[in-house]
């Protein structure tokens, strides 16, 4: 059985080794590191933390529902505890015998990620506080979302200015 | 009609990352009457001292898999209250 | 200066290395590896050539292109000579502070790599013969194109159907 | 007005892949009459063995940029005629 998180430093030729095969000539590959930047400040580390049991699942959906829609063979690694400017929180890796389909199952794996396993990050600035990603004086962020969450696509939760969270897909599935 | 007293359910909440910074803790079993839901439960966080600061609806995943606060509850579910995500 | 050619294995880390930088947190990747079937034929290896100075310059203008309509930098390489099943032949990376952009410019680079660097290959199969790819019966193929090239968008030209050459985005630029 | 004897242009062509395996040289000087383009040089293949066998408009690259078969050629100038592009 796959396991999805892991505290050692991601490795990524071992995950292309995983799902490459002599029928799926197209690879492609996502690598999120950690910036030295974000909101204008400057970052140290950062700190990931988990629901651990529910990213095992979530990314298991994730990762089943890419395979099913395309003909890709998907390996994802997301990576917790501390972490240094650099060094990667997470990979994705699709392979395909069609380009296109392992670019498009790479990237809607990313945005999915994002959007619905349960992970959290702690930065910690050079001017010495700590912060959770996301949390901005926690009153506004975080809500559950009704409405047309789901219309709003590939853009990353994480992304959305106002801070607060959709999880569109996931009440879809 | 014989009246039938309402039962009651215990429930195991997890708190995370910010949520579990203005709660100060991260895990409790809460026993609610049922029936209940998500939102009951969200209720009696509330009432707990830092609980005015959770949003007025968090996102909640039960038994790892999200929901929302009109979910009915069982004896024995796990109630995550999870802060705006930030994986990747 | 960047050489883009190699007769040599490449070297994913090395060329992720060549590009990975603090403020650039998001990198993606394709490679473009060996498969062993085409068109309904087993295949047992490829032989690539080039016509080198030509690759090098168009490799050239097509990084500086990307370059300079994302933000972005690009790491692109692609081996010549003998291949064996499975064995990359191209390796395309994008950084970028932004991972909408490193997907972009990265799908790009490869779809005017295909469409616009002379390169060929020539397919052994299992039965014994050899065929150069793309070239059925050359007198139908590798015409130049004129009209509407530039509107096929990101259709590499190695997939069109009737086996003819596109230079849309070449003529353009 | 005197009449001036057009000028020899002495050209490098190159062939590739399934082009040189067509014509069996993968590299030529061809000596035109000027003012010439990349066509009259085109026609000159297609007259040699195997050249009828090349696509009405092959690609061309003139000293590495692609260009089409009215381009005006100089002395000296690289001309390399390409089979379908299979790089990726």
């Amino acid at each position: 059985m796959t396991v999805y998180l892991t505290e050692s430093p991601l490795d990524l030729g071992a995950l292309l080794a995983s799902v490459q095969s002599p029928e799926r000539g197209a690879i492609t590959c996502f690598l999120g590191t950690v910036r030295n930047h974000h909101g204008g400040r400057k970052v140290l580390r950062l700190e990931y933390s988990a629901y651990r049991p529910m990213v095992e699942a979530e990314c298991a959906r994730i990762v089943a529902e890419a395979e099913s829609r395309w003909q890709v063979a998907i390996a994802l690694r997301h990576r917790i505890g501390r972490l240094e400017i650099g060094e990667a929180a997470v990979a994705v890796v699709a392979t395909s015998a069609h380009r296109d389909e392992a670019f498009v199952a790479c990237r809607h794996v990313i945005e999915e990620l994002k959007r619905r396993v349960p992970i959290w990050k702690r930065e910690v600035y050079a001017d010495g506080t700590v912060e959770w990603v996301g949390a901005k004086g926690s009153e506004a962020a975080g809500q559950e979302h009704s409405g047309a969450a789901g219309q709003r696509g590939s853009k990353g939760q994480a992304e959305l200015a106002d801070g607060r969270t959709t999880f569109g897909a996931w009440q879809r599935s | 009609m014989p009246s039938t007293a309402a039962p009651a359910l215990t429930v195991r909440v997890l708190l995370f990352a910010s949520y579990a910074d203005t709660l100060g803790f991260d895990s409790v079993e809460l026993s609610v009457t049922g029936p209940a839901t998500v939102g009951d439960v969200l209720d009696r966080l509330r009432a707990l001292p830092g609980g005015e600061r959770l949003p007025p609806k968090p996102l909640c995943a039960l038994n790892l898999t999200q929901v929302r606060s009109d979910a009915p509850l069982s004896g024995g579910d796990e109630l995550a209250v999870l802060p705006p995500l930030a994986g990747g």
